[in-house]
């Protein structure tokens, strides 16, 4: 996995997309082996299928070639090392991988497991907790993706960006 | 790509499947992986097949923008008025046990509306946003 | 040395956020920033899954024949990080097509310096 | 109906949204968005006066008791920051006509403007209405990426820049508050803020918990614009149309503040977040430090938006250093003026949008006897200047007041010196643009004909804030005293 990440800092944006969705790819592909198999379809029509092909349209609308850094990331890779350390010390308290003991395990989740199927009698445990022990949060979700295909409907509205051009010159 | 012939067959054969695909995750969803969210991409991703390989302005005519934005705003409507007649029925917001009377079966409809809410969105938003970015590569 | 396995994966899955994070705050490229930030993204939701499993689970689909069942609910948040994360992208990608119509460029340095001389 | 009150006051916003998309028509979609706003504001003042007589409501969402299900809770402190936001939302709502169709007139679609107007509305009201904290994440989301959006639709080519460096650092910070949230269900495995509350009891002093707490911590502060992580706030206030610059300068930032009162008073408790975390050791120096620099530094703005928005940077200060006292003075200090500074800057940022309209530039030069070519809107500035720097029967008088109490009640009167010193900083950047206004002669008008005041329609929003900045200055009892019974359940003080 983290082979991939390197490749992704290839200095051709192009081949970084492509890098960029195998990635997702592996990433849906780890989360199928632990068992989230609804998430692991969606990373992986999302993050290797529709990001990719946004990042490559844009890429042919704009450049594909990164230009060389003007400064030394020096300042950046110490914030990094830091943040990963607090995180690393985050984790040394943490539940180990997998133990049915955990809090995760034990609070608000059993719920779902062993009622919904009398509650809602939905096999799919994902889809009951998402559409309808959590259907506000989902419904949130919807709210979010209408707002980005608005915004993209702004931003590159077609009528709008003729005017933007002609009015330029008076500015 | 507009005159290799190898995709444009591949095309041809792969998209009716992949749109009944969608349909399939969207109505599967209670019983398998899948749902709204899912199916929305899946079909989302063959109009964009459609687009890609044939050509965009061929496919805004199968498919108008003007149909694309109306989808944006059903799903969430959809949405929203499941939870609005849930409200009307007498439970809270987007309770659909009340929706029928047997507290299961109120689930199931909402579940199956809720997620057709989102499938529509999602599939108008993705499709929109893809011919935003295809106008902005043609002019 | 059990202990240690089993916080292996969090580790890893930390590494990968910090590539992301570093390709995020480092590089100039305005694209290269979005997808450090899918990629930021990405492992953040890996640590949120790596949470929701149980040692000899399966995936949380009743199905004759297993007793053991992952946990669901992280993978619901998750469903719904990753819409979230998509919609951002696409916002963000956006945008760079409209900064790159007007200043003819994607590297902040080269923004920057138009801006100034402005 | 009265018992969904809590939903609806977020549904509504919700619901109009893709309305306003099928409506398209222009006027019928202004008009049907001043509405909806509106009637958002009565919804909360409903809510607000329910809250007083029946006390902490909670709404089931789904019909699913919390934890499993998703709660709204409603009680003084959100029903309070609820009718600030519903409040700004239909002011800024009924005066942006007349300001967009100046400020954007490339735009045809004026219906978009709308729906990301009341999307990014729902958003706020969201984040603010709920007891769920992936929730907050979802909504804090809508808000964010309407924003991005919003900001981008100014006429500068710099708004997208800075739209894009908003995008980047917002969308940094809510992964980070991912992050927390992530650690805190890993220990807690809940979502449930009160509910979390009770699961942290045995777990609190872990290192997964404390991580938590400050990734949420470093998130939360990005979106509110702390000092030093106030990066993108300038520009993207300064480069915004001055529609969305009102909107966001005075609900944005202080619904950001609101989660972070929430999260160390609710979920954490206080003396967790001050007693043994030592909270305030970080939070009153950087308060501090931030107050005096970005006062400092908006002294010499020429452009007076951007001035606005480094004032902004300091007022920030100012709530965070309410909230650092961890006492009932202090956080009465701090939630007061985080309304009181809503309607402030909201006010100053309508009087700039005016004079953008007339002018073209809120350059200071541009400014240049505006005082006797747009009496109203320059009076309206000069009061709401007034109370940024806290003068007497102004509201931003009453929140200096228990600031500098907490302080002293403390023994810390170097802090209190401070506040009065940063009063003197916010007096000298206000008296640069009276004294440009009042006292230089009119610039030589180049033929276009003389510059005349703002529209009615325009003025009236913004004296209607100008007087509840006096109303609300001279009688107390209603912000103040909501303020100090919310700080005093926030504190357990209180039965």
């Amino acid at each position: 996995m983290a082979t991939a990440v390197r490749i992704a800092r290839l200095r051709g944006l192009f081949s970084a997309a492509i890098v960029a969705g195998i990635y997702s790819l592996l990433g849906a592909c780890w989360m199928s082996v632990l068992d989230q198999p609804d998430v692991a379809f969606t990373e992986a029509s999302v993050g290797a299928g529709i990001s990719t092909v946004l990042i490559l349209v844009t890429l042919s609308l704009t450049t594909s070639e990164e230009k060389e850094p003007e400064h030394t990331p020096l300042l950046p890779l110490i914030v990094i090392l830091i943040t990963g350390a607090v995180l690393v010390y985050g984790t040394i308290d943490m539940p180990r991988l997998g133990d049915p003991d955990n809090q995760v395990h034990r609070h608000v989740a059993p719920r779902y497991i062993n009622e919904s199927p009398h509650e809602v009698e939905v096999p799919n445990l994902v889809t009951a907790v998402l559409a309808s022990y959590r259907g506000y949060d989902t419904l949130g979700e919807t709210a979010v993706i209408f707002t980005a295909g608005i915004g993209v409907l702004i931003l590159l509205g077609g009528a709008r960006r003729r005017r933007w051009v002609a009015g330029e010159d008076r500015e | 790509m507009k005159r290799q012939s190898i995709p444009r067959v591949a095309a041809k054969l792969l998209i009716p499947y992949i749109l009944l695909y969608a349909f399939y995750v969207q109505w599967h969803g209670d019983y398998g992986p899948g749902g709204g969210f899912q199916a929305g991409v899946i079909f989302a991703a063959g109009v964009i097949l459609y687009a890609i390989v044939f050509d965009l302005r061929a496919c805004q005519r199968a498919l108008s923008p003007r149909i694309i934005h109306l989808l944006m705003p059903l799903g969430l409507l959809l949405y929203i008025g499941v939870g609005v007649a849930a409200m009307l029925k007498g439970g809270t917001f987007l309770n659909y046990s009340v929706l029928e009377h047997d507290p299961v079966h109120g689930q199931h409809l909402g579940i199956l509306l809720v997620e057709l809410g989102v499938g529509t969105t999602v599939a108008g938003v993705m499709i929109s946003i893809f011919y935003s970015f295809g106008e902005t590569v043609r002019s | 040395m059990a202990d240690v396995l089993g916080l292996y994966n969090y580790w890893v899955v930390i590494v990968l956020m910090m590539t992301g994070f570093y390709i995020v705050v480092a590089r100039d490229n305005l694209i290269k920033k979005i997808i450090g930030l899918s990629i930021f993204q990405t492992s953040v939701f890996l640590l949120f899954i790596t949470v929701g499993k149980v040692e000899g689970g399966t995936a949380p689909i009743l199905a004759e024949g297993f007793d053991v069942y992952s946990n669901p609910l992280p993978g619901v948040l998750i469903l719904t990080a990753i819409v979230v994360g998509v919609a951002t992208t696409a916002v963000a990608l956006g945008l760079v097509v409209r900064i790159n119509e007007e200043y003819g460029t994607i590297e902040e340095g080269e923004i920057h310096v138009q801006d100034v001389e402005a | 109906m009265e018992e969904h009150l809590p939903v609806l006051v977020v549904l509504v916003p919700m619901l109009a949204a893709p309305l306003c998309l099928l409506l398209r028509h222009r006027t019928a979609v202004t008009g049907f968005a001043i509405a909806v706003a509106w009637l958002t504001f009565a919804i909360s003042v409903l809510l607000l006066l329910r809250v007083l007589d029946q006390g902490v409501i909670s709404y089931e969402l789904g019909g699913w008791p919390p934890p499993w299900g998703i709660e709204y809770r409603i009680d003084l402190l959100n029903a309070f920051v609820l009718i600030l936001v519903a409040g700004i939302g239909a002011i800024v709502a009924t005066w942006s006509p007349a300001s967009i169709s100046v400020e954007l007139p490339r735009y045809e679609r004026h219906y978009l403007f709308y729906t990301a107007y009341l999307l990014c509305l729902t958003g706020l009201l969201g984040i603010t209405a709920t007891g769920d904290l992936f929730n907050v994440f979802v909504f804090l989301e809508i808000s964010a990426l309407s924003s991005y959006v919003l900001i981008s639709m100014g006429q500068d080519r710099r708004a997208l820049t800075s739209a894009y460096q908003y995008l980047i650092m917002g969308t940094l910070g809510a992964t980070f508050i991912l992050i927390g949230i992530g650690l805190l269900y890993i220990m807690t495995g809940t979502l449930n803020m009160a509910d979390m509350a009770v699961q942290l009891e045995g777990v609190r002093d872990t290192r997964t918990v404390l991580v938590a707490f400050g990734f949420f911590v470093v998130g939360i502060s990005v979106k509110m614009a702390l000092f030093p992580l106030h990066l993108w706030l300038p520009n993207a206030y300064a480069y915004a149309p001055s529609v969305v610059t009102a909107f966001l300068a005075a609900t944005a930032t202080k619904v950001s503040v609101y989660i972070l009162l929430r999260f160390f008073f609710t979920v954490f408790g206080h003396e967790f977040a001050f007693g043994s975390m030592r909270l305030w050791v970080f939070l009153m120096p950087l308060a501090l430090i931030g107050i005096v620099t970005a006062s400092l530094v908006a002294i010499f703005q020429n452009n007076i938006k951007r001035m606005l928005a480094y004032s902004s940077v300091a007022q920030i200060g100012y709530m965070v250093l309410g909230i650092s006292f961890a006492s009932v003075n202090g956080l009465t200090g701090g939630i007061v003026h985080l309304f009181n500074h809503g309607l402030m800057k909201c006010a100053l940022f309508l009087a700039m949008g005016c004079i953008v309209m007339r002018c073209g530039s809120v350059h200071i030069d541009e400014m240049r006897g505006l005082g006797r070519r747009m009496p109203w809107t320059m009076a309206a500035f000069v009061a709401a200047g007034l109370s940024l720097i806290g003068v007497p029967l102004t509201v931003g008088f009453i929140s200096k007041w228990y600031l500098v109490l907490a302080a002293l009640e403390q023994g810390l009167w170097p802090v209190a010196a401070l506040v009065l010193l940063s009063s003197l900083l916010a007096a000298v950047y206000v008296w640069r643009v009276v004294e440009v206004a009042y006292f230089h002669e009119p610039r030589a008008v180049d033929g276009e004909g003389a510059i005349t005041d703002a529209p009615l329609s325009l003025l009236l929003p913004m004296w209607a804030l100008v007087i509840a900045i006096f109303y609300f200055g001279i009688s107390t009892e209603a912000t103040a005293g909501i303020a100090r019974m919310a700080a005093e359940s926030l504190l357990g003080t209180s039965p």
